[in-house]
């Protein structure tokens, strides 16, 4: 694998390396805001990951000026997916931030797991049921309960 | 086969096991007197007692059903005795074999059981709660003998079997065990001792029979005679080769009932549990043990 | 124990990820294939005509991914209006002021402020009408405009506020304004969002036919939708 | 032709001028969604004669691939046109007041509309994002504020998946330098390795998100749970198919592979067992309803796993069968919601409800003649014409499924028809639009079971023609790049 | 257009007619007529009955490139006129009185009605089948037409079971399901030939499967070992006539299918080719049909109410069925299904009876029931004619056909069977004289003084099925040329019979005579009782001697509850449950696994399981493919 340490080689270790930080950190974070700055590094490695498919050693930027007709240029398309890719992260990230808004002003709470567990028992309360896996009814499922035979 | 014929077999053969059987009250009689240093009764002492029940005032009826419980008990053994072959009168033994027979032997309790049931008196019920588990018990090692005989010769009726050991040997000698456990199987079927809790004879107020009087009593005890001789013939026919003639086939009859008699007086009374428990080990053991010698 | 898991399967992760960039052929000599790259190079100065190989791509070839994007953005934004609930501006605005005594920030802030923003306008319009002849465009003019603007607010709240309405009339206005130069195509029949007009000379401010009316719809919009966004996140923090 | 692309950007008008609109009359507003609708209805019908037993590529921009955007027209995409114009019709907000809340309906439309008919991967990709935003606002946007937790947790696990496709889309761009399907669909040698097939893998799997699949649908109950009825009709119904399609699109064209159908068929057994399961110990309508909608979803991924157009349109089949009968289930359960001991007497209270009720679960569990047997029996058999061991389990897993099924909707029927207790009020309302439409959707599926077999020979010719990945090819890319094969 | 078409046009016209007047009063009068119509299509068609050629029906269908049709052979029609009988007799029971206490009581009688129209439907559909896809579509809609007629009851013990029933029945159709898929994977065709062909090339695992899977499917209709526990309360919560053409006839369809597909398809052959030549498919078949013989019955002498006292023994009798046709011999398999028709004929007649008493008393109790013989003695007659039917005892039907198959098992040399066959019988005894004991025996209930004998309208089934018991019994070759038919149709050896039972070599069986010297011994008895001795005198019930005690109507003095103590005192402990046992501990499996399930989908973190996800996949791909060029 020699091929690592070459410039490529060091490019995608980066990209890559950043987006594990960022899925690092969507597991390990409990705090929503953490989560989503780590989803944003996700997002952000994924997308160096694209860029860098139009990657050409020595290739210029894909720009007709006067003095490069004779030069390699890197890919345009590529530029152009991560152009749209990160202005839809951009989005999502804010519709998050305000959604983070919101929860946070219900739950009074930014850690995941509390959110998630008051969320499991509302969804129970509106449903009428004891919220799954709750130790106050430990009522015995049966499929049928049939007699003794 | 002639109708003539038919209509003598038909007719004679009841009235000869009606005496017979009568014959095999009697020396079950003496038999238990001797056993216990007294004399026993006089000859007719068995018909004495059918016409002195016959010929009460009070004749005690509660419902048809109680009737026709007991035209049940003895019809049964009527039939039942009728199909067994004997010397001279086989004609309609051919119509069923030994299968049919064993299921005849189970209406007679059927029928008692339905007359004791319309008496209304819990303590005869108890009583027909108690034959039936009985039933239950001798009818599984029975049936295991009838099994193994009919395997044995080959054939389910019992002409074809008495045939066979008319050509062989007889059956006891060929299938000691299994005669063995018919035997007990036999006893159990009798309602004798040590299997007689279901009949209850020394406590007659509160078996089975507590209702049965005058005639109902007599009818029974006509059941019994039939009982007898078609229990001792049955045996005879299926282990001991049956007989050309009757001078042959009934001492073999006799001797069937006497000698299991003689020896289970010795015995007490076993319960109901017990009785199903005795007769589901020992008999069916043995019943076993000799079917995997035959098969 | 989350995090032993986390670590175990990343590790697995990372080394897949691994395995499979070695088997990209980034590393062979030919390079990537490189299929559709080399078309639209070849292409792209008669095809689009504009210099910026990179603007034909966005706004001609995959015109209608960028016409997806601008919706996510309005779909965000509108999102935002909807789930912050306070979220008419200016009555946030207002409420805050009942609320706190909300002070402009202090006077290095509300004068460099001043200086920059018609400087920031400035910059943010060239990068908009240039974007088919350099690096940048209407996105990034736009995010430069929306930033003045919120900067604007963010920093002398109690004078300067943008109207609600105004801005979603812009947004709208600018989205169907792009929609409408690709439909224009589509009732010359040919298809939607074809570039139209002629492509003028090759390298100059007006060229590349309609790509610098499609980038400035995008640059409003994008600067529209932007503003609007930040606007709503930061009022409601201060609610809260 | 090229007009169908209004199918897309009418909506998208819609979307952007609905907000300024609003500023003049409300009522204007509402109306604008429903009427772009109608014409989009209208479009496809004519498009769905015009198109015929043939295909239809429109190159956006005039660019011919693989260099532009295409759309790929065909009965296939028509279908799922048709779908969502109708769906989102049934479910349109009458009662909201936000014109914004209209906006984000048309965006969803748009976004479905999209994904149903775009050829090119990234641009799929885009679609996606959309139809995921649009859908995150619309659960957000509900009165409940648990509702806006419940979106955002489904944000993180679906932003996740969309970079797992994104990387996957990056990856599929490096192997070949394209992103047009039909451009993809000349060199599957290049994308046959493991590179190519991890692609395919993170694109299914950060697509599965939204089609529910197995290990990532934990948002299903938390949204559902949350969000009114009819759009969960519209989530399970309609959205979570048109992420299965961004699947079919690559699977049918690209990756036709034993790894890939392994992939799906198990992801797809994990799903339907663990659905029932879960579904199995559910105590009030919705969570069941919920989880017998991932197991379903698990089935679909079976039916894909056979490949072909064999696997195309059992996958049609269910994917119409399921949005019926989940789409009608869930409309239903407007009207009797809560714990199930609650719905004790409904079918003394409302007769009609129970028999549209059972009518729509006897074909879930696949009885004959109901549509759902048919299906039923048809996957299993093209299942078993296979042959091989891991199918043979995935009919193992079928059919349990089906009786762990027949156990707990039969215990909800029972409690059905148990005797009421005096002072309970089974229905939660008396009336509404969706019961009506619930009651539409089981008439179908009664009207369905009499032309099973007319019904099933279009849905094969369909498949038989959008399965393939030749005409494909032949439609959408111009003579030059047929004959070399990169 | 064939004969077979005309029954189906008629069958499915009759569906509608019912469907559209069940709610109207005239649908009392109609549905009996609307059966018989029925029954004379039978009737046009008993050519097949008598060796005649299979009727085709003149369609078929084609939906989605499988073909079916359907036909009707011996096999088909004997079961088919089963069917009818006993739907008949349960449509004449309904109508009238006992109908209108049942709507009066809040039942839905239209339901009712359609219910067994419905079954009657499916049936005749299941009967005709003629490949593997319409005999799975007939195999459904018989399990939903039972069940259909299940819910109606009110109760919610009789909902519970429905819903257990149905959760049984589509463990089975899914097993059909398995198995149908793995015949037509081989050959790409649903024909019944194909069963055979596909068999005969099948490996040695293959085989095993495939007929379990037949087996378990079929079984659990017939509730076999060890899916019997469904049945019993499901038939016996069903509303009254439902019961008795539950009980009759619906769960022998898994006979028919059994003699259709196992035993005419697979075979003797078949069967023995499967496992070692100890232990094959047989000997376990046989077995399981032993035990079904003894537990299900022993549990029946157990219960306490009549309705599910017999619907245990439905259950038991099933065992002699299947103990009967596995055999594969000519005196066997007569016995076997002649015991189909024999069965449906007493326990229709028994559950009538049963129904009739709970019509004036209230009650199917049997601890608080007693003496009704004297207030309705027609009802006892047929219940003492079922019950002897029931525990086969000469001269009733039931004695035919359980001769048969003992007389098999002894000429097959199975003395373990054959003992097995007898306790289950000896029980039935036991258990049938505690049904009729405690119900029409003993002392009288005080508020049941005034319990009239029902109308005629239930009467007269009762009494029609009863003759049947006792004609059939008398003279079995009524039915054994059909039984012949059946043989033939389906490739067994053919019984040797005449009217009054059958010829076979070392003693057969002749009914007429049987009967005959049984009713000599009676006609003896009765006269050795009447004509000898005094008049007897009737006397009060209470006028008995009971040890010093006075009865009084004050103390209830009727020996019912637990009948048999002796009995239960050595038995009792071997009640265990073990199959209730099993059936927990499947449902607790599922449910850990069902937990599990749970748990994940609870994930805290779902970004995690995407992971997982994804990294396992990746994994998989990565060790399928490897990483070559």
């Amino acid at each position: 694998m020699n091929h690592f340490f070459t410039v490529e080689g060091i490019l995608y270790f980066g990209a890559i390396s950043l987006s594990i930080i960022g899925l690092f950190g969507l597991l390990v974070s409990k705090n929503l805001f953490r989560l989503l700055l780590s989803l944003v590094l996700f997002e952000a490695g994924a997308n160096l990951v694209l860029v860098l498919s139009g990657f050409i050693r020595n290739g210029i930027a894909p720009i007709f000026l006067d003095g490069n007709s004779g030069a390699v240029m890197n890919d345009p398309v590529p530029q152009a997916l991560v152009l749209t890719a990160i202005v839809i992260g951009v989005g999502v990230q804010a519709l998050a931030l305000s959604l983070i808004f919101r929860v946070k002003k219900h739950y009074g709470s930014m850690d995941m797991r509390t959110i998630r567990s008051k969320l499991e028992r509302e969804i129970a309360e509106n449903a009428g049921v004891t919220p799954p896996g709750s130790n106050e009814a430990p009522a015995p499922v049966k499929l049928i309960e049939g007699e003794n035979s | 086969m002639n109708a003539l014929h038919l209509m003598a077999e038909l007719i004679f053969m009841p009235l000869i096991a009606f005496i017979v059987g009568m014959m095999m009250v009697l020396m079950m009689r003496k038999i238990s007197a001797r056993l216990q240093r007294r004399i026993g009764p006089p000859f007719f002492q068995p018909l004495y007692d059918i016409v002195k029940l016959y010929g009460k005032d009070t004749q005690i009826s509660h419902g048809l059903i109680h009737d026709i419980g007991i035209i049940m008990a003895v019809g049964g053994y009527i039939g039942a005795e009728i199909l067994l072959p004997v010397p001279g009168m086989e004609g309609i033994a051919a119509k069923g074999g030994v299968i049919t027979l064993s299921y005849f032997l189970m209406i007679p309790s059927l029928g008692m059981a339905l007359g004791v049931g319309q008496c209304a008196n819990p303590n005869g019920s108890i009583g027909i709660s108690r034959a039936l588990t009985a039933m239950l018990a001798y009818d599984i090692p029975f049936i295991l003998v009838v099994f193994g005989a009919a395997w044995h010769y080959q054939s389910t009726s019992l002409i074809g079997m008495i045939e066979y050991q008319q050509v062989h040997q007889w059956g006891i000698v060929e299938m000691p065990l299994l005669a063995i456990a018919g035997l007990f199987a036999l006893q159990g079927m009798l309602g004798k001792q040590p299997f007689e809790i279901y009949i209850a004879p020394a406590e007659i107020a509160t078996g089975p029979m507590v209702e049965m009087s005058g005639k109902y009593m007599g009818g029974l005890f006509v059941m019994q005679t039939f009982q007898l001789y078609t229990a001792g013939v049955l045996y005879a026919s299926l282990f001991l080769g049956g007989g050309t003639s009757f001078l042959t086939l009934l001492p073999k009859a006799f001797l069937v009932v006497a000698l299991p008699m003689s020896i289970a007086f010795m015995f007490p009374r076993y319960k109901t549990e017990d009785v199903i428990r005795i007769l589901w080990k020992w008999p069916v053991m043995l019943g076993l043990i000799s079917l995997a010698f035959i098969l | 124990m989350t995090k032993y898991s986390a670590l175990l399967f990343i590790s697995g992760l990372v080394f897949l990820l691994m395995v499979i960039t070695g088997l990209l052929p980034i590393f062979s000599d030919s390079h990537t294939p490189m299929l559709v790259g080399k078309a639209i190079l070849e292409g792209a100065k008669d095809q689009v005509g504009a210099a910026n190989v990179v603007t034909s791509v966005v706004l001609g070839y995959r015109g209608l991914d960028t016409l997806g994007e601008l919706s996510i953005l309005f779909a965000a934004a509108s999102v935002v209006g909807l789930v912050l609930t306070k979220s008419s501006f200016n009555k946030a605005a207002s409420a805050n002021n009942d609320k706190h005594d909300h002070h402009d920030s202090g006077f290095v802030a509300v004068n460099a402020i001043d200086l920059i923003f018609p400087l920031l306008l400035v910059v943010g319009m060239y990068i908009i009408t240039h974007g088919h002849l350099t690096p940048g465009g209407g996105f990034q003019g736009g995010v430069v405009l929306a930033v003045a603007f919120s900067m604007l607010v963010i920093v002398r709240p109690r004078r300067a506020s943008i109207n609600h309405g105004m801005v979603s009339i812009i947004e709208s206005f600018a989205g169907v304004s792009f929609i409408l130069i690709g439909v224009i195509a589509l009732f010359k029949g040919q298809s939607f969002l074809q570039p139209l007009l002629s492509h003028g000379e090759f390298g100059s401010l007006w060229s590349a036919g309609t790509l610098p009316l499609l980038y400035l719809a995008v640059g409003l919009k994008v600067g529209a939708e932007l503003a609007g966004l930040l606007l709503a996140l930061n009022s409601d923090e201060v609610v809260d | 032709m090229n007009s169908l692309v209004l199918l897309m950007v009418l909506p998208l008008f819609a979307a952007f001028i609905i907000p300024v609109v609003a500023k003049f009359s409300s009522k204007l507003a509402l109306f604008t969604g429903p009427v772009v609708l109608c014409i989009n209805l209208l479009l496809i019908m004519s498009a769905w004669v015009k198109v015929g037993s043939g295909a239809h590529a429109i190159f956006l921009g005039g660019f011919l691939p693989p260099v532009g955007i295409v759309f790929y027209i065909d009965h296939f995409s028509l279908l799922f046109s048709g779908l969502i114009a109708s769906m989102v019709l049934i479910v349109w907000p009458w009662d909201a007041k936000e014109s914004r809340l209209y906006s984000l309906y048309m965006l969803l439309s748009a976004a479905s509309f999209g994904l149903a008919l775009s050829a090119d991967l990234f641009n799929l990709y885009v679609f996606y994002e959309l139809l995921a935003v649009a859908t995150y606002g619309i659960i957000a946007k509900q009165k409940n504020s648990s509702a806006t937790a419940a979106s955002l947790r489904y944000l993180f696990i679906s932003s996740a998946g969309s970079v797992m496709l994104l990387l996957g889309i990056a990856i599929i761009y490096t192997l070949t330098g394209t992103l047009n399907i039909a451009h993809l669909a000349t060199m599957t040698e290049n994308l046959h390795g493991f590179a190519g097939l991890s692609a395919f893998a993170l694109i299914a799997i950060g697509a599965g998100v939204k089609a529910e699949m197995f290990p990532v649908n934990s948002w299903v109950a938390e949204v559902y749970g949350t969000i009114p009825r009819q759009l969960s009709a519209l989530l399970a119904g309609l959205i979570s198919k048109l992420a299965v399609v961004l699947i079919i699109k690559m699977l049918l064209m690209v990756f036709q592979v034993q790894a890939a159908f392994d992939l799906l068929l198990v992801v797809g057994m994990l799903g339907v067992i663990s659905g029932e399961m879960v579904a199995w110990r559910a105590k009030d309508m919705i969570r069941m309803l919920s989880f017998s909608s991932i197991a379903h979803l698990g089935v679909l991924f079976i039916a894909l796993s056979i490949g072909g157009s064999k696997g195309l349109w059992l996958a049609i089949a269910i994917m119409l069968h399921h949005l019926l009968v989940k789409g009608g289930l869930f409309l239903m359960a407007d009207r009797f919601s809560g714990h199930f001991d609650k719905l004790k007497g409904l079918a003394h209270h409302s007769p009609m409800s129970a028999a549209v009720f059972l009518v729509f679960i006897l074909s879930l569990l696949g009885v004959p003649p109901l549509p759902g047997f048919w299906i039923k029996m048809a996957l299993v058999m093209n299942l078993a014409e296979l042959g091989g061991g891991l199918y043979y389990l995935a009919i193992g897993v079928i059919l349990l499924a089906t009786i762990i099924e027949t156990a707990y909707m039969f215990n909800l029927v029972q409690t059905m028809y148990l005797k009421a207790d005096a002072d309970s009020t089974p229905l939660n309302k008396r009336y509404s639009a969706s019961y009506t439409f619930a009651k539409l959707f089981a008439l179908l599926l009664l009207v369905s079971m009499v032309f099973v077999s007319p019904i099933s020979k279009r849905l094969k010719d369909i498949a038989n023609h959008s399965a393939n990945p030749q005409i494909y090819i032949h439609t959408v890319l111009p003579a030059r790049y047929l004959g070399e094969k990169s | 257009m064939t004969l077979l078409d005309h029954l189906f046009i008629v069958v499915f016209s009759c569906l509608i007619a019912i469907s559209v007047v069940r709610n109207l009063p005239i649908v009392d009068k109609l549905a009996p007529v609307l059966y018989g119509l029925i029954l004379i299509m039978l009737v046009r068609m008993a050519s097949v009955a008598y060796g005649g050629d299979a009727y085709l029906s003149s369609f078929s269908l084609d939906l989605l490139g499988f073909k079916m049709h359907w036909q009707f052979t011996a096999l088909s029609w004997y079961f088919a006129i089963i069917t009818l009988v006993a739907a008949l007799a349960s449509a004449v029971f309904m109508s009238g009185d006992w109908g209108r206490q049942y709507r009066e009581g809040g039942g839905n009688y239209g339901m009712l009605q359609l219910a067994l129209i419905v079954n009657v439907f499916s049936m005749i559909l299941l009967l005709g089948s003629g490949d593997l896809l319409s005999l799975f579509i007939g195999w459904e809609f018989v399990s939903w037409a039972s069940f259909l007629m299940m819910v109606l009851s009110p109760s919610k013990l009789a909902k519970k079971s429905a819903v257990k029933y149905i959760v049984y029945a589509m463990t089975g159709a899914m097993a059909l399901m398995v198995a149908i898929v793995m015949i037509y994977a081989v050959n790409d065709s649903l024909e019944f030939e194909q069963i055979s062909i596909v068999f005969a090339q099948m490996s040695g695992s293959s085989q095993v499967a495939l007929v379990l899977l037949l087996f378990v499917a079929f079984a659990i209709k017939m509730g076999l070992l060890p899916f019997h526990l469904w049945q019993a309360v499901a038939y016996a919560e069903t509303p009254g006539p439902g019961a008795a053409f539950l009980g009759a006839i619906s769960s022998r369809m898994g006979m028919f299918t059994i003699v259709l597909v196992i035993v005419q398809f697979i075979g003797l052959g078949g069967l023995k080719s499967v496992g070692t030549s100890f232990a094959n498919m047989q000997t376990l078949l046989a077995w399981v049909a032993a035990l079904t013989t003894i537990i299900p019955t022993y549990i029946a002498l157990q219960q306490h109410d009549a309705k599910r006292l017999l619907a245990w023994h439905g259950v038991g009798q099933g065992g002699y069925m299947l103990l009967g046709i596995i055999m594969f011999d000519s005196i066997g398999s007569a016995g076997g299904l002649m015991h189909v028709l024999n069965h449906a004929s007493y326990q229709a007649a028994l559950f009538m009876t049963v129904v009739a008493v709970m019509y004036r008393t209230g009650t199917s109790d049997l601890n608080k029931l007693g003496g009704l013989v004297t207030q309705m003695p027609l009802t006892f007659l047929v219940m003492l004619i079922g019950i002897i039917g029931l525990a086969g005892l000469p001269p009733m039907n039931g004695f035919v056909s359980k001769w048969l198959v003992y007389r098999s098992l002894l000429v097959n040399g199975q003395p373990l069977l054959f003992v097995a066959a007898v306790l289950g019988t000896l029980g039935t005894i036991l258990s049938v004289y505690k049904l009729i004991h405690n119900t029409f025996l003993g002392q009288l209930r005080l508020e049941h003084q005034n319990v009239r004998e029902v109308p005629w309208s239930m009467l007269v089934p009762m009494l029609g099925l009863s003759v049947i018991v006792f004609i059939t019994g008398f003279m079995p070759g009524l039915i054994l040329p059909w039984i012949a038919s059946v043989q033939e149709s389906v490739g067994l050896p053919v019984i040797a019979h005449h009217l009054g039972g059958i010829e076979y070599a070392k003693g057969g069986l002749d009914m007429i005579w049987v009967s005959g010297i049984l009713f000599y011994g009676f006609g003896v008895g009765a006269l050795i009782f009447y004509f000898l001795g005094g008049k007897s005198k009737r006397v009060h019930q209470y006028d008995n001697y009971a040890g010093g005690h006075f009865l009084t109507s004050d103390v209830r003095y009727h020996y019912s509850n637990n009948f048999y103590p002796g009995l239960m005192h050595l038995i009792g402990t071997w009640y265990r449950g073990s199959f209730q046992w099993l059936e927990n501990s499947i449902v607790s499996v599922m449910s850990f696994f069902s937990v599990f399930f749970e748990n994940i989908y609870r994930a805290k973190q779902p970004v995690m399981l995407l992971l997982i996800g994804v990294v396992l996949a990746l994994l998989a791909l990565y060790r399928n493919l490897g990483v070559g060029a």
